[in-house]
C-alpha cells in the first residue's frame, strides 16, 4: 500500500498525470476513488475487497470525467484486459492514461465485506484466473496470493443449463428477465459498453422495447449479448451491480465461450490481438448454415 | 384511530391463512430464488422474513415498474382506445418496513397534486398496509433524521411490535380497523405498550446519529448551492445507472412511451424512469438541458430534500439507505447528507 | 379513464409552413369534448401520435376560436416525424391543456409588444389571435418576428394578413443573408429590430418566444427601453412526459415547467438556475 | 401483420420472415418464382444490401411482431458483393444462434443458408425445410406473448372491465389474488 501511495503522490506532484483513479475506504467499504492532490495519495487502498473494474471510468462516453485530464489508473490483472479492450477497439489513447498495476490474488464479491479472502469467499471470476500482475502496466507494485484453482461456479452453472432441455432454459431465463427493470445499471457500469449512445436509448427506430416487460428485457439482454461478444472481459461487473439479483455473467461467459471455442479469442491485456467480431477468417466453421 | 389491540404470533399465521382463504392477496418480504429477500406475493406467515430489509421497496406494489395506459387500435384513419381497469383486487401487505410503508403516504402528495393518478389510488385503497416495526437498520439507515422512526405509524393501517409471545398492534387508520374488525378472533388482549418500550429504544438506537436531523440545513444549503462545486465533486464516482432510483421507495419518475405490438396495435404504457440517465432530459433537438452527471446527481439530492420539502413540505426520502446499499461505486446518501450539513454549519468543505 | 388518456382528435388540416415545419388543426372527435373544451393562451397539450408516442406543444391557435387546437412543430425526433406523416382525417390523441397561461386580463388596457423567432411564434400566434379577436381590450400592438432565412418564416399567410392591418405594426425580419431579392421586410437580428421599432414602455408588455439566445440579447434591450422585468413574459419548453407534475422530467431547479410554466416573466426567468 | 397466427383448416401455418441480401439470394428466389418452383407461400421476403446488414435485432424484432420462423440467407463465401459482408455475418450469427439456444429458444426456428442467383431450386429446399421444421415447433407465442395486455373495448361499450391483467406468462399472482399491479414481483 504504501508503494502504491507513494507512486501516487509521485505522479500527480511531478506533475505526470492529474488524478489517480484508484480505490479509496468509503462508508459501506472499498470504492471507487478520484485523487487529485499528493496528499490525497494516503487514501488509496487495495486489498481483496478492491472489486470494481476502474476501466469503466476510461470509457469516452463520460464527459464529467475528462475535465480532470490525464489520469492514472491503479489496475488489477483482469481490469487489464477491460483496458486492453479499450484500447483495441480505440477508444483510449494508450498513451492518455498512466496505468499502475497492483498484483492480485483474487479478491471478494462484496466490496463491504469483512471476510477475508479464501476459497469460500473468492469472486467467482477470480477461480481459475491465471494472471497475477497485467503485463498492460507502466508500475506494477504489491504483492499477489497465489491466486484460486478452476473452475468456476459459472462455468458449472452454465453446463447445468445448457444440459437441460431448451424449454427448461427457456422457462429459466423468462423467470430471471422478468425481475429486470431496464435501470440499465448493467450497461453503465460495463467498461466495455462504450457506446455514446446505445441502442436501447434509440427510438427511431426502437429497436429494443423500453419497457420492462419480458419481451424488452428479452431484447434488451440479447442486444447487450452480442454487443459484448468477443469484448466482454467477464469481469463480473454487470451481475455484481444488478440491483434484481439476475445472474447475468452466465449470458456473458456463455458467448465468451462460444467466441473462445470457436474464434480461439480469450480475452487478454495484449491490445494488439484483433476484436473477433469485426475480423474473421475465410475458413470460419459454418456447421450451421445450410 | 388510537386505538390498540393485540396479535398473538399464531394468530398472524392464522390471519394470513383467513385472508388468502377469502381470496385476498397477501405480499410480505420472502426470499427468493437468488437468495435475497423481496416484498413479494406470499402464501403462509411462515414465508415472512423479518430481519433483514428487503431488497426492493414497497413502490413496485402501487406504481409497477411498467404498466399500460391504455391500448390502441387502428381502424384506417380512425383509431379507437381501450381502457384498462382501475380497479384492483384488495390485498394486504404483512411485514412492510415503516420507511417503507411512509414512502407510499410520501408519494401520495404529488400523485394527486392537482391530477388524481388513478392507478397509484387505485391499488392504494385496494392495498392494507401492515407494518412491522423495525428491529433496527444498519450504518446506512437514517430514518430518524426524516422524521420518521423505526416505530413510526406514517403510511401504515397497522404498526406491529413485537410483545411477549406476539404483537403489540396500533391501529393506524380506518382501513387497519376495518381489518382488524373483519378478524375479531384473531385479535385480543395481550401485552401492553410498556412491553414494547425496549424494543422500540434499542431500534431506534441503532439508526440515531447516521445523519444529523437537520432537514431545514440541508434543504436551505441545497438550496442557495445549485452551482457549488461539492456536485461535481460527487459525481465523479457515478456510473450514472439508475440503481439508486429503482431501489428507492420514492423515486416515482417515469416514462410514458408507445408500444406498437402489430401495425395497426399497441399499447401505451409507463415506465419506471430515472434522472440519472443523460436521455432522461435530452430533447429530441440533441440539447440537453442537464448536460453532465454533475447536473444528475444534484438532481436526485435537490429534488428529494429541496425541491419536494418546497412544493409539499415533505421530504423525498424515507432514510431506507438502499441506495447506498445498491450503488456499485459506494456513493452514500449519509456521507453526501453529513457533508451537506458540516458545509452548512461552517464545520467542513467539499472535499 | 386515467389522466394519460388522451382525446382523439381528427386532423382536419395540415399546413406545411416551412421545409421541416408543419401546423396541424384538429377537431376533437366526441361532440361534448369539442362543445366543452377551453383553454387559456399559453397553454399546453401532449398531442399523440398511436404508436409513436407523445410530445409536448403549446396551442398554437387562440382560445377565442372554440372547437378545433392548432399545434406547429418542427420535425426532429420520432413523433414529430411522425405527425409529419398524418394524413388530413387521420385520428390523433390530445391530452390537456395544461400549464399555466398569459396574464390576459392584467395586459387589458396596455399595449402589447410580440417578439417572435423562428418556430417560437407558435405560443405567441396564440397570444396575438387572442388579443386580435379582443381588439378592442388592449391599445398598441407591435409584433416582431424575425427568421434565419425568408424561407424560414413561418404562418406567412397570417404575417400578410396582420401587416396590412392598420391596427398592428408589424416588423418581419430575416438574418443578414437569409434575405431574398424580393424581400421587402428588414434585414437584421431580432434585438436590433426591437430597437428601431422602439416600442414604447409605457403600461407595456412584452411577449417575448425563440432560441434562448435571441432572448438573451432581446430582454436587455427591453430593459434600456423601460420594460420592466415583471411584464416581459415568455415561454419554456423542457423536455415533458405527464405534463401533469408527475413524472419529473421538467425541473429547472425548484421549478416544475410544466406545472409552474410554461408561461414565466423574465424576473422568475432571472431565478431560474442554468438548467434549460 | 396482424396479431393472430394465420390458421388454415389444415392447421398451424407458420408465418416466416426470410432477411436476405438483396444480390444473391433475393435474385436466387426471383429466380425460384420465374421458374414456377411450387414452394411454401409463409415466406415474408425482406430484401437487405448483404448479411452483414442483418442485425440480430431484426430477428428478435420480427419473434416480437409475430414470426414462428426465420430464414437468414445471403452469398455463398467468396461471392460477396461487398466482399467480406457475408463473412462478418457468418460469425455473428454463429454467436447470436448459440445465444438463442442458450435461452432457451430452439435453434431450428432460425434458418442460416447461402443461396446464390443462380439456386432457385436451393431457395426452394431451403424455404420448405423451414416451413416444415418449423410447422413441426408450432406458432411461436411463447415469443411474443411475455407481454399481454388486457383492456376493455372503447369506452361507452362496456362499462364492465377485464382486469388491467398483465398477463405474464411466469405470474402466478392474480391466481394469489395479488392485484397484477404488482406484477413484477419476484415470483421465482
Amino acid at each position: 500500500m504504501t508503494e502504491l501511495r507513494e507512486l501516487a503522490r509521485r505522479l500527480l506532484s511531478e506533475g505526470t498525470v492529474n488524478a489517480v483513479l484508484g480505490w479509496e475506504e468509503g462508508p459501506r467499504g472499498a470504492r471507487p476513488a478520484f485523487v487529485t492532490t499528493p496528499d490525497g495519495a494516503d487514501r488509496l487502498i487495495f486489498d481483496h475487497r478492491c472489486v470494481h473494474n476502474l476501466a469503466s471510468y476510461l470509457s469516452p462516453r463520460r464527459p464529467h470525467l475528462k475535465r480532470l485530464g490525464k489520469v492514472a489508473m491503479v489496475l488489477k490483472p483482469c481490469d487489464a484486459r477491460a483496458v486492453a479492450g479499450l484500447i483495441r477497439e480505440t477508444q483510449v489513447p494508450r498513451e492518455n492514461v498512466v496505468l499502475i498495476g497492483v498484483r492480485c490474488g483474487g479478491v471478494v464479491t462484496d466490496p463491504d465485506s469483512d471476510a477475508t479472502l479464501s476459497e469460500a469467499t473468492v469472486a467467482d471470476r477470480c477461480r481459475g484466473c491465471p494472471d497475477r500482475e497485467g503485463k498492460l502496466a507502466d508500475h506494477t507494485v504489491g504483492t499477489a496470493g497465489p491466486g484460486f484453482p478452476g473452475p468456476s461456479h459459472r462455468a458449472q452453472k452454465i453446463e447445468e443449463l445448457a444440459a437441460k432441455p431448451a424449454d427448461q432454459r427457456w422457462a429459466f431465463w423468462q423467470a430471471e428477465l422478468e425481475k429486470c427493470v431496464r435501470c440499465h445499471a448493467c450497461r453503465q457500469v460495463c467498461p466495455m459498453c462504450f457506446c455514446d449512445r446505445c441502442l436501447a436509448d434509440k427510438t427511431q427506430p426502437r429497436w429494443i422495447e423500453s419497457s420492462p416487460h419480458a419481451r424488452g428485457n428479452m431484447a434488451w439482454h440479447v442486444a447487450r449479448a452480442m454487443h459484448l461478444a468477443g469484448r466482454c472481459v467477464d469481469c463480473g461487473e454487470c451481475e455484481r451491480v444488478c440491483p434484481q439479483g439476475i445472474p447475468l455473467g452466465l449470458i456473458t461467459r456463455k458467448i465468451a465461450s462460444v467466441v473462445a471455442e470457436r474464434y480461439d479469442f480469450r480475452p487478454s491485456d495484449d491490445p494488439a490481438v484483433p476484436a473477433p467480431v469485426g475480423t474473421y477468417r475465410m475458413d470460419d466453421p459454418q456447421e450451421f448454415i445450410l | 384511530m388510537s386505538t390498540t389491540t393485540f396479535i398473538r404470533t399464531g394468530d398472524l399465521k392464522g390471519l394470513v391463512a383467513d385472508l388468502r382463504a377469502a381470496g385476498v392477496g397477501v405480499a410480505g418480504p420472502a426470499r427468493t430464488s437468488d437468495g435475497a429477500v423481496d416484498y413479494r406475493s406470499i402464501t403462509a406467515f411462515d414465508d415472512v422474513v423479518l430481519d433483514a430489509q428487503p431488497r426492493n421497496s414497497l413502490k413496485q406494489f402501487f406504481l409497477p415498474p411498467t404498466e399500460p395506459l391504455f391500448k390502441y387500435q387502428r381502424k384506417g384513419s380512425d383509431v379507437a382506445i381501450l381502457e384498462i381497469s382501475a380497479t384492483f383486487p384488495p390485498r394486504v401487505i404483512v411485514g412492510a418496513r415503516p420507511c417503507d410503508a411512509a414512502a407510499v403516504d410520501v408519494l401520495d402528495h404529488v400523485m394527486n397534486w392537482d391530477y388524481k393518478d388513478e392507478p397509484w389510488f387505485g391499488r392504494r385503497e385496494a392495498t392494507t398496509i401492515v407494518t412491522f416495526a423495525c428491529p433496527g437498520g444498519d450504518r446506512s439507515c437514517f430514518c430518524t433524521a426524516v422524521g420518521l422512526g423505526p416505530d413510526a405509524t406514517r403510511g401504515s393501517d397497522l404498526l406491529l411490535v413485537p410483545a411477549g409471545d406476539g404483537y403489540y398492534v396500533e391501529v393506524v387508520t380506518e382501513k387497519g380497523k376495518r381489518l382488524v374488525d373483519a378478524y375479531p378472533k384473531r385479535f385480543g388482549a395481550g401485552a401492553g405498550v410498556d412491553a414494547t418500550l425496549s424494543y422500540r429504544e434499542k431500534a431506534r438506537a441503532s439508526v440515531e446519529g447516521h445523519v444529523p436531523a437537520r432537514p431545514d440545513v440541508i434543504r436551505q444549503w441545497v438550496q442557495e448551492h445549485f452551482e457549488d462545486p461539492f456536485w461535481a465533486d460527487i459525481s465523479l464516482r457515478c456510473h450514472g445507472c439508475g440503481g439508486c432510483a429503482a431501489a428507492c421507495p420514492t423515486c416515482h419518475c417515469f416514462d410514458i412511451v408507445d408500444e406498437p405490438e402489430t401495425l395497426t396495435e399497441g399499447t401505451r404504457r409507463r415506465n419506471w424512469d430515472t434522472c440519472q440517465t443523460s436521455v432522461f432530459t435530452a430533447h429530441a433537438s440533441g440539447h440537453n438541458p442537464r448536460a453532465d452527471q454533475c447536473g444528475r446527481c444534484r438532481q436526485r439530492v435537490n429534488h428529494k430534500f429541496a425541491i419536494y420539502p418546497a412544493r409539499f413540505n415533505d421530504i423525498l426520502c424515507t432514510g431506507c439507505g438502499r441506495c447506498a446499499r445498491t450503488c456499485p461505486a459506494g456513493q452514500d446518501v449519509t456521507e453526501i447528507l453529513n457533508r451537506i450539513v458540516a458545509m452548512a454549519t461552517g464545520q467542513g468543505g467539499a472535499a | 379513464m386515467n389522466v394519460y388518456q388522451p382525446f382523439r382528435v381528427r386532423v382536419e388540416e395540415k399546413i406545411a409552413e416551412t421545409a421541416d415545419t408543419q401546423t396541424l388543426k384538429l377537431r376533437f372527435l366526441d361532440e361534448d369534448v369539442a362543445k366543452s373544451f377551453d383553454f387559456k393562451a399559453g397553454q399546453f397539450g401532449e398531442y399523440s401520435v398511436f404508436g409513436a408516442g407523445e410530445c409536448t406543444f403549446c396551442i398554437a391557435s387562440s382560445p377565442t376560436r372554440k372547437g378545433y387546437i392548432e399545434c406547429s412543430f418542427k420535425t426532429v425526433g420520432k413523433v414529430t416525424n411522425a405527425m409529419r406523416d398524418v394524413e388530413v382525417g387521420d385520428v390523433m390523441g390530445f391530452r390537456g391543456p395544461y400549464g399555466n397561461a398569459f396574464p390576459m386580463e392584467k395586459m387589458h388596457g396596455g399595449n402589447v409588444v410580440f417578439i417572435a423567432g423562428g418556430i417560437g411564434l407558435a405560443p405567441v400566434r396564440c397570444v396575438i389571435w387572442n388579443v386580435l379577436d379582443e381588439r378592442d381590450k388592449y391599445k398598441d400592438v407591435t409584433i416582431v418576428y424575425g427568421a434565419r432565412t425568408v424561407a424560414d418564416l413561418v404562418y406567412k399567410r397570417e404575417l400578410e394578413d396582420w401587416g396590412k392591418r392598420p391596427d398592428v405594426k408589424l416588423w418581419t425580419t430575416v438574418d443578414p443573408g437569409g434575405e431574398t431579392p424580393d424581400w421587402k421586410g428588414s434585414v437584421g437580428f431580432v434585438p436590433a429590430i426591437v430597437e428601431k421599432a422602439a416600442p414604447k414602455a409605457d403600461n407595456s408588455w412584452a411577449v417575448v418566444c425563440g432560441p434562448p439566445v435571441m432572448i438573451k440579447y432581446t430582454i436587455p434591450v427591453l430593459k434600456k427601453m423601460g420594460f420592466t422585468e415583471d411584464r416581459i413574459l415568455t415561454t419554456l419548453e423542457n423536455r415533458m412526459k405527464c405534463g401533469i407534475g408527475k413524472c419529473g422530467r421538467c425541473n429547472i431547479g425548484p421549478v416544475y415547467v410544466c406545472k409552474d410554466g410554461p408561461v414565466f416573466t423574465a424576473q422568475e426567468m432571472a431565478k431560474l438556475p442554468n438548467e434549460f | 401483420m396482424d396479431s393472430t397466427t394465420p390458421a388454415t383448416a389444415g392447421g398451424f401455418e407458420p408465418r416466416i420472415t426470410a432477411f436476405v441480401c438483396n444480390w444473391c439470394t433475393y435474385t436466387g428466389a426471383d429466380l425460384a418464382g420465374t421458374s414456377r418452383l411450387q414452394m411454401a407461400s409463409n415466406v415474408r421476403i425482406i430484401r437487405l444490401p448483404c448479411t452483414g446488414r442483418i442485425d440480430p435485432m431484426f430477428i428478435t424484432k420480427a419473434f416480437e411482431r409475430g414470426a414462428d420462423g426465420i430464414i437468414v440467407s445471403g452469398c455463398h463465401p467468396a461471392d460477396c458483393h461487398y466482399n467480406a459482408g457475408n463473412y462478418h455475418a457468418r460469425r455473428r450469427f454463429a454467436i447470436f444462434r448459440e445465444l438463442m439456444d442458450f435461452l432457451g429458444v430452439d435453434p431450428s426456428r432460425i434458418t442460416f443458408s447461402w443461396v446464390s442467383a443462380s439456386e432457385g431450386a436451393k431457395w426452394r429446399d431451403v424455404v420448405n425445410d423451414a416451413v416444415t421444421r418449423v410447422r413441426a415447433l408450432g406458432p411461436f407465442t411463447a415469443y411474443r406473448n411475455m407481454v399481454v395486455v388486457q383492456a376493455t373495448a372503447p369506452k361507452s361499450s362496456s362499462p364492465e372491465h377485464a382486469g388491467e391483467g398483465e398477463g405474464l406468462p411466469m405470474q402466478s399472482l392474480a391466481a394469489d389474488g395479488v392485484a397484477p399491479g404488482a406484477s413484477k414481483e419476484v415470483t421465482a
